[in-house]
């Protein structure tokens, strides 16, 4: 396989993926029908309101689904099958050539270990370095994702650092082995804007640098909109939306995604104008309508919405939606835009 | 010195004065006294007389209470009324017994609920788990005394492996002693393991959920690397409080296993004391527990701090 | 394979301290009589009386003038030599004013003690006592030496075969071979070691797993298995001791002697002594053993009869149910035995409340001379030989205080001749039963069991003694 | 189909919280299990007020130590009396000492662990130093000192156990109760102007009660091999009241002769604390509010 | 300007002592508050914006009268919180009442909706059982929910409407005054407009003043009539909001604004660079922004820029805040 085909071809391509988990109220349909790939270098953005599925696709591609869940479909990773992979194969691949940053730095250090040591492990373990070669490597990486003094403060414990710099240290652990793909779990909900800021740069410079493939997820569309080439957008486990990230934005074709465009509170819309709110809540898992998974809350909902799952209808470039009804919400999504 | 640790020295003395007095009066409330224990049924009431005043006994509560107080600060803890020696030897050399038993009970408790605990963790809600947990669950119904009968019965008077009881002393080796004290350190530890095992199974099943779990396992370690490396210093804290009170409850609550044993360790001097109205002797043995208590309670304060890097001993 | 040499026995209780001449426990005689301190007696297994330290003795006619010869060339353990001044510094000592000695009172009946020349000795007492030989080979009548008297509790000195090795306080005490005792080739066993074991299974187990090779006055709960198993010899022993149910005359209606007679008829005694000590012991009737001098039978005197036993309570117009106490010191004859006599009160309609206390209490609530006397039931077992004269102190803790009784013991203590001395000692046995004194239940035989191949163990046990220097390995 | 009955339909029909709780209760096995044990050994001891097949104070020497026949079920101890009769009476005894000494270490220990957690600072520090104190006498050891002064007894076992009770409920329920102390609703009480005595009432007690209810489980089955432990000694139950423990002190010197005689007690209080250690395991997975949260 | 403000303080310091480490050392410090001031008129609503430990929940928990300050007076309708007794404050507590961050924290899961709903009321009057019932009926329904929720328990409901709960229960004394810390930052977009929405009806019913604190800019913007940047536990700049966000005046509240990520199409990523975040402890003499400022000057670091009157009804800390008000407009969305 020569260099060229390499690139070409996808790194990690998940067809149809389910993911089935056994709640406390009986066993639920996480994820269904996911599908996407993505080569080398791309990014790929999530988004979805809490609960959707957003990190349970994630950890799928991690292989770190409870024991309880069954994943149907298939992911590839340089064409080669994951589902179903033992874990010892899948530990050999995981923190080296896929990792991720999980979503609450504040929990996602061991407290009783010092940072050194938890940056380091992945090193250590996928590429055999010793002590004293892992710990230099460690301090050029922390030192790499912006850590000040990162020499002096190796050996320091996660508790001595602020929400910001713990991020930053999950992201060198995560990024220590020079991974192809890197998962970031909404690497920013936990921090403020300033802080925001500043990781989502250092994430954007390590993807441009190292060629990596990134999935990001949020449930921020600015963050989407502004750090990723391709979105999807999941609702109730499905995706619901897709496409290249400035296609979606310029022609949202989903009521759902419309309809978290339309909630946020913008700065500058003055006090008085009124937020336009999805009606009703985010159905439980368990209990997810028939057919469109959006279909109670949709405000253009027909009773063919509620007859099967919709199909992914292509609207644009590469630009798919999981609507029946694009003919009317695209129309109406006009009028949004000016409002 | 830490503000922390002077506050704690200033309230364990404060608990210990309390103590004491609480201890002293309690004790002089015993009916009969060591006089008439020591001449027995048969002596003359001006016998028994002469040497309650030989004794010191016929002085008023207060001048007692200093003058144990004053030895107390001065070391010198008197001379037991049954045996005429010096309780603090007599202390030391029931010390060199129950400091050693507790020490080996807590290090059988500790490896077997270590291990047991962290194998059905980590084989949560499987055959093996269930199993183990089952086993627990007899070891915690056991009572202690009933079961050591029947270690002797297998191990002494079946197998003739270890003697039935008694302590052979450490002077003629440190393995003879070792052997006496292993059966006692077994009875006392099977049941403590069984409970220490259920604390560390919770302990680790409650880490196992903590998020950076996840992370471990997401950078490539396998289940039992994550297990060792990451989780059981974490679980080691509630692990700890339990230890601490048993450590504490193993210096002082063992005389069932003492006398099933016949061991001449510190509880038993303290029954067999207050038998003989000996008071002078639990008075300081009793003195001692609850400084070793409150000792040991302290050090596993610190031990915390050690062990998480997050607590620091001066907010404790 | 070498000869074994050294023995391991086992005792229920600690002595506290090794002096037997100022304490009282049994225990300190069962570690030091005739083993590390010697008495100018020594009382045999049969109860007879032989030289020791005395060569020979001779008594006056009124049995009130004593002269012993001593045994000449012995030394104390510290080298001291043992004369005549040291017999009279013992038992002066023990008569002192501050003296603890528990026979503080035999001691103080003598008149003086002479010493005529160094191996001579002559005890004048206040009243005739003949049975002083005896009476001084109990453990309080142990010679001491005047120099190291005042240590004895922890270092004992005294002229026997065997020398305090080492004591393990709460474990274990071994007593060594004395090289130079005046026949130390007769001494068998050069080590004996005694271990203190109270938990009856752990005296077993001890036993059946070789850890110890004698344990004489064991448990009774657990003999049974001891008779069966070849590897052990079991010698059942009787004693001087009485088990008595004391009955607190001082309170109402105990004073009446039918509710006495009533208790004493609701005891079966055979039950009891099969329940309480596994069938070790023989009834008796009264404060007296058989095998002693002038014994009669007075079981036949209250027989077990609950139906006379209601009718004895309605007759003295006690309305049932009675309730009583009933205070039990530790040791199992008494804690099994009340609990068997608790249920058989309760079928003539007393019922007595068991009450469980240590020693202290007992001592001081119960038994103290000046002491409250507050029970009304207990059970103890007195195990002084020749202790009628208690019965006969006003204090005494029963209350009895009956003039006649106290006549006739003078009687018996002014008479010399055996013969009327026996006769007289049945009419007191007599009276004390008719009275209904106490409910006396039975002489406890103590069993010893030990190793098969270990001889020279006495069977009968006269008093707490072990005497080492008979032992030996087959 | 339901939702739109939940809406309209008075509050009495929708299911109580207490009967969702049963339901899930009766699928859970180790609850379930526990509490059969429990609950046999409970209604033994309610027989035995009523009906025991033969006495269990009456003594009859001449049939001591029968092995198990028609007549006695389990054969009959040293003192001839009817092995399973003492059973039965024994389980009160045993149920006795628990619930009451439980209560003790409950009252005690509770109350001071929340006042502790309430006030911190120099009182939590005297409060957790004292119970320290107090851990530093095992029930073995308060209970020759209860005894020497009142003489030993049932209420003198019982009061010794209740104490030694009370430093590790009190622990518990400090440590329980200042994480409650830090929640965001016990901010917005105190916004509402509520006093520490109220928060500690209405919002702190409430919310360590399942922690408490599993604990004492366990403190149960501890309290009932101190008892065993102390009637081992003499210093528990006194005769003629029968109690496991005495049964088993009893049997103990007999082991060599009728191993079976301290087979069935040890085995008595096993199924005992084995039933309310399962008791314990199965509230502490149906009060957890991760496993609970069914609507 | 001329009526008596509802909510006055003035310079309200609040310093934490650290764990006492030595004896002979006095303890450190934390200053969480270094002397606010801040006037909120009745019916007006004051945001208050700031980076995450600037002070913005301990200024909360003051104004709510929770804590006592080290200096400074909190006075609402001319009472000083902080001077009055115990059971005056009680019942002076009815004026004012919280909004917490946390919809699943600051519910207790075991008390039923009507208990939590009422519970500023139990603590307030003898009110009697039936009259509780109606208010706590009445205080659901102005929230959007139903009297059947009585009830329930917490759990029961989704975020969004404990949320409303928790608003509820600050209703129901029909407050002048609710504080809200951060109420709608744990919650999803979609849900988060319902409450926000919600906030505003009451308040164009009731005439509610609201402090509101967020670090959510819009979410600010969208509800007040003034807002507060602070930083250090200062006030670094306050105004109105479109005052401030079009023309802001400190670099600071500018560096929020540009870090705002845009949600729209072709949005490219400002790269800004690596900022340190000051320490709290140490009292330094100038300026306490200087590290992070990119027009700092010499003068910063010398003198601690007073809060001065920038614009109409606008006031700002900066040495240099008319330079900063002459940068270009940072860019909004929609
Ligand atoms: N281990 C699990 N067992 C049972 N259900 C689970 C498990 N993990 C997740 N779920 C459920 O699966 C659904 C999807 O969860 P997921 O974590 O993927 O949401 P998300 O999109 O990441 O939300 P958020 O934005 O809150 O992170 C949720 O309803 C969640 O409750
Ligand atoms: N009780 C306390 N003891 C000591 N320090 C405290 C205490 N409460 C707050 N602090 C400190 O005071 C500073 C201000 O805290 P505060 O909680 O007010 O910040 P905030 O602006 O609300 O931050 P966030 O956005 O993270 O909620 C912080 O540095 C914090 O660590
Ligand atoms: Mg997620
Ligand atoms: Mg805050």
């Amino acid at each position: 396989m020569t260099m060229a085909e390499r690139s070409d071809m996808p790194l990690i391509e998940v067809e149809n993926l389910g993911v089935r988990l056994n709640t406390s109220r009986g066993p639920a349909q996480a994820v269904r029908g996911l599908s996407f790939s993505l080569k080398r270098g791309e990014t790929l953005g999530l988004v979805g309101e809490s609960g959707c599925g957003k990190s349970v696709t994630a950890m799928s591609l991690m292989g770190l689904l409870p024991d309880s869940a069954v994943v149907s479909g298939s992911i590839k990773l340089d064409g080669h099958e994951l589902a179903g992979l033992p874990d010892a194969e899948y530990c050999r691949l995981r923190g080296n050539r896929i990792s991720m940053i999980f979503q609450e730095p504040m929990t996602a250090l061991n407290p009783m270990h010092t940072i050194g040591d938890q940056v380091a492990e992945p090193l250590r373990r996928h590429k055999t370095y010793s002590a004293a070669q892992a710990r230099r490597e460690t301090i050029a990486l922390l030192d790499r994702v912006g850590l000040p003094d990162p020499a002096r403060r190796v050996d320091a414990y996660p508790h001595q650092f602020s929400g910001g710099q713990r991020q930053r240290i999950t992201i060198a652990m995560a990024l220590a082995c020079e991974p192809d793909l890197l998962i970031a779990d909404e690497p920013t909900t936990a921090l403020d804007v300033t802080i925001q800021g500043q990781i989502l740069d250092l994430i954007a410079d390590l993807v441009e640098e190292r060629g990596m493939s990134m999935i990001l997820i949020s449930h921020d569309l600015g963050v989407i909109a502004e750090n990723v080439q391709r979105m999807m957008v999941m609702y109730g486990g499905a995706v619901v939306e897709s496409g290249p990230t400035d296609e979606v934005f310029r022609r949202m074709g989903h009521p759902y995604t419309q309809g978290l465009f339309r909630a946020r509170p913008k700065l500058g819309a003055r006090k008085g104008t009124r937020l336009q709110t999805i009606s009703g809540t985010v159905p439980e898992l368990a209990d997810l309508p028939a057919g469109c998974t959006f279909s109670d809350r949709c405000p253009l909902v027909i009773d063919a919405c509620r007859a099967a799952l919709p199909p992914m209808v292509e609207v644009g470039p590469r630009h798919g939606v999981r609507c029946i009804r694009t003919d009317v919400s695209m129309a109406e999504r006009v009028g949004a835009l000016t409002a | 010195m830490s503000v922390f640790v002077l506050r704690r020295l200033v309230t364990l003395l404060a608990t210990l004065v309390g103590a004491s007095l609480i201890i002293f009066l309690v004790l002089d409330a015993l009916p009969g006294n060591a006089a008439q224990m020591l001449m027995g049924a048969d002596a003359s009431p001006d016998a028994v007389r002469a040497l309650t005043i030989k004794l010191g006994l016929d002085q008023p509560l207060a001048v007692r209470y200093l003058q144990w107080i004053k030895g107390l600060l001065s070391g010198d803890l008197g001379n037991s009324y049954v045996y005429g020696t010096p309780v603090a030897s007599l202390i030391g050399e029931r010390l060199l017994l129950t400091v050693p038993l507790a020490i080996m009970a807590m290090a059988i408790t500790v490896t077997l609920a270590l291990s047991a605990g962290i194998y059905t963790a980590a084989n949560h809600n499987k055959l093996g788990d269930v199993g183990v947990m089952s086993l627990t669950q007899i070891g915690i119904a056991l009572p202690n005394f009933w079961f050591a009968i029947l270690l002797v019965l297998l191990f002494s008077v079946r197998l003739q492996w270890l003697s039935a009881g008694g302590f052979a002393g450490w002077e003629d080796g440190i393995w003879l002693g070792f052997k006496s004290l292993l059966l006692p350190a077994i009875s006392l530890a099977v049941v403590q393991a069984a409970i220490l095992a259920r604390v560390t199974r919770s302990a680790v099943l409650e880490v196992l959920r903590e998020d950076f779990v996840r992370t471990a396992r997401a950078k490539g370690l396998g289940r039992r690397e994550v297990l060792w490396s990451h989780v059981l210093r974490n679980a080691m804290i509630p692990v700890m409080t339990v230890m601490g009170l048993q450590f504490a409850n193993l210096l002082a609550g063992t005389i069932v296993i003492e006398n099933v044993f016949y061991l001449p360790g510190l509880g038993r001097l303290i029954f067999q004391s207050i038998a003989n109205r000996d008071l002078i002797v639990v008075r300081n043995c009793v003195m001692l527990l609850a400084t070793m208590v409150v000792i040991v309670n302290f050090v596993v304060d610190v031990l915390y701090a050690f062990i998480d890097p997050r607590i620091k001993v001066h907010d404790l | 394979q070498s000869k074994k040499d050294s023995v391991v026995m086992g005792m229920t209780l600690e002595p506290p301290g090794l002096d037997p001449t100022n304490a009282a426990a049994a225990a300190i005689a069962e570690v030091t009589l005739y083993n590390i301190y010697e008495t100018l007696t020594k009382i045999n297994e049969d109860g007879s009386v032989s030289p020791l330290l005395a060569e020979s003795w001779t008594a006056s006619p009124d049995l009130k003038t004593y002269t012993f010869k001593l045994r000449k060339g012995v030394k104390f353990h510290n080298g001291e030599p043992f004369d005549s001044g040291a017999v009279k510094f013992s038992f002066e000592r023990n008569a002192a004013a501050t003296s603890t000695n528990k026979d503080r009172s035999l001691f103080q009946a003598f008149e003086k003690v002479e010493t005529p020349d160094a191996d001579t000795v002559v005890i004048t007492l206040k009243y005739s006592e003949p049975n002083l030989p005896f009476l001084l080979g109990q453990a309080s009548g142990s010679i001491v030496e005047p120099k190291s008297a005042a240590t004895n509790v922890t270092q004992p000195v005294g002229t026997g075969p065997y020398q305090l090795g080492a004591w393990a306080k709460g474990s274990s005490i071994t007593l060594n071979k004395w090289a130079d005792y005046r026949n130390a080739s007769a001494i068998k066993l050069s080590k004996v070691t005694i271990r203190f074991i109270s938990d009856p299974a752990a005296q077993a187990a001890a036993l059946l797993s070789n850890d110890v090779d004698a344990f004489p006055r064991i448990a009774t709960r657990v003999v049974a298995q001891f008779k069966s198993d070849p590897r052990f010899t079991v010698l059942i022993g009787g004693s001087r001791a009485k088990t008595i149910v004391a009955i607190n005359h001082r309170k109402k209606p105990l004073d009446d002697v039918r509710v006495r007679r009533a208790i004493l008829a609701a005891i079966d005694r055979k039950a009891l002594i099969d329940g309480a000590v596994e069938g070790f012991g023989t009834p008796i009737g009264s404060f007296y053993t058989p095998g002693s001098l002038g014994y009669v039978d007075t079981t036949g005197v209250n027989p077990y009869d609950p139906e006379k036993a209601k009718k004895l309570l309605s007759e003295a117009g006690v309305t049932a149910p009675l309730e009583l106490s009933l205070k039990l010191p530790p040791p199992p004859y008494a804690r099994q035995g009340g609990e068997i006599v608790a249920a058989q009160l309760a079928k003539v309609g007393i019922v007595a409340k068991i009450e469980n206390v240590e020693w202290a209490q007992w001592l001081s609530q119960v038994f103290a001379g000046n002491g409250p006397h507050n029970f009304d039931l207990t059970i103890v077992s007195h195990v002084e030989p020749f202790d009628l004269v208690k019965i006969t102190e006003p204090d005494y803790y029963l209350g009895y205080n009956n003039e006649k009784f106290n006549a006739l013991y003078k009687q018996i203590v002014s008479t010399p001749e055996e013969a009327a001395r026996a006769k007289l000692l049945g009419d007191a046995q007599r009276m004390l039963a008719t009275d209904a004194v106490s409910a006396y239940l039975f002489q406890p035989q103590w069993p010893t069991v030990i190793n098969k191949k270990l001889k020279g163990v006495w069977k009968e046990v006269p008093q707490f003694e072990n005497d080492f220097s008979a032992w030996a390995w087959e | 189909m339901s939702a739109p009955m939940t809406i309209d339909a008075p509050l009495a029909t929708r299911p109580l919280p207490a009967r969702t709780f049963w339901r899930r209760a009766l699928r859970h096995r180790s609850f379930v299990l526990g509490g059969a044990l429990s609950l046999l050994v409970l209604a033994s001891a309610l027989l035995s007020l009523v009906w025991t097949p033969w006495s269990p104070y009456e003594i009859d020497i001449a049939s001591k130590l029968r092995p198990p026949s028609a007549a006695h079920w389990l054969g009959t101890d040293s003192f001839g009396r009817d092995i399973v009769s003492l059973l039965l009476a024994g389980a009160r005894s045993t149920i006795m000492v628990g619930i009451i000494a439980v209560s003790i270490g409950l009252t005690f220990g509770v109350t001071l662990g929340l006042i502790a957690s309430a006030r911190r600072g120099w009182t939590e520090e005297i409060i957790m130093r004292f119970s320290d104190f107090t851990f530093a006498f095992p029930a073995v050891l308060s209970a020759i000192m209860l005894a020497a002064v009142a003489g030993p007894g049932m209420v003198t076992s019982i009061i010794a156990i209740g104490i030694f009770q009370i430093p590790t409920l009190t622990r518990l329920t400090r440590g329980s109760a200042n994480a409650i102390w830090a929640r965001e609703f016990v901010l917005a009480a105190r916004a509402a102007g509520k006093g520490r005595f109220r928060i500690t009432i209405e919002h702190v007690l409430p919310n360590i009660l399942s922690i408490l209810i599993v604990q004492v489980t366990i403190q149960f089955a501890l309290a009932i091999l101190a008892e065993a432990a102390l009637s081992y000694l003499g210093l528990g139950t006194q005769p003629p009241q029968p109690s496991w423990g005495r049964m088993l002190n009893d049997a103990q010197s007999l082991l060599f002769q009728s191993p079976m005689l301290a087979v069935y007690p040890g085995a008595a209080i096993a199924v005992a604390v084995l039933g309310l250690n399962l008791l314990g395991d199965g509230l502490r997975d149906l009060l957890d509010p991760r496993l609970a949260r069914e609507r | 300007m001329t009526a008596a403000p509802l909510l006055d303080v003035k310079d309200l310091e609040q310093r934490y002592a650290l764990p006492r480490e030595s004896l002979f050392r006095p303890p450190g410090q934390v200053r969480a508050l270094n002397g606010v001031s801040v006037q909120v008129a009745a019916g007006k609503s004051l945001g208050v914006v700031g980076e995450s430990g600037s002070g913005k929940s301990t200024f909360a928990r003051l104004v709510m009268a929770l804590e006592r300050p080290t200096s400074g007076q909190v006075a609402l309708l001319g009472r000083d919180l902080n001077r009055i007794p115990a059971d005056e404050l009680r019942r002076a507590r009815r004026d004012f009442q919280m909004v917490f961050q946390d919809p699943y924290g600051s519910l207790d899961p075991r008390q039923t909706i009507a208990r939590i709903v009422a519970e500023p009321l139990t603590v307030l009057e003898g009110v009697d059982r039936s009259t509780f019932r109606d208010r706590v009926a009445a205080a659901l329904r102005q929230v959007g929910l139903r009297d059947a929720d009585m009830e329930k328990y917490p759990h029961e409901f989704s975020g969004g409407q404990r949320q409303r709960i928790a608003i509820a229960r600050a209703l129901i004394t029909q407050p002048k005054l609710i504080v809200a810390d951060e109420p709608v930052s744990a919650l999803d977009v979609s849900v988060q407009a319902q409450v926000l929405n919600l906030m505003q009806d009451l308040q164009e019913q009731f005439g509610l003043s609201y402090i509101l604190i967020s670090h959510d800019l819009a979410v600010v913007d969208y509800l007040c009539d003034e807002v507060a940047v602070m930083y250090l536990g200062r006030i670094v700049e306050q105004g109105r909001p479109e005052d401030l966000f079009e023309h802001c005046a400190h670099p600071y509240t500018r560096a929020l604004l540009e870090a705002v990520p845009r949600a729209r199409a072709g949005g490219t990523r400002r790269r800004r660079g690596g900022q340190a975040i000051a320490s709290q402890s140490a009292a330094t003499a100038g300026c306490p922004y200087v590290a992070r400022c990119p027009l700092a000057e010499q003068h910063c670091r010398e003198a601690l820029p007073a809060l001065r009157k920038v614009g109409e009804g606008h006031l700002a800390a900066c040495h240099r805040a008319e330079a900063v008000m002459a940068l270009p407009r940072v860019a909004m969305e929609g």
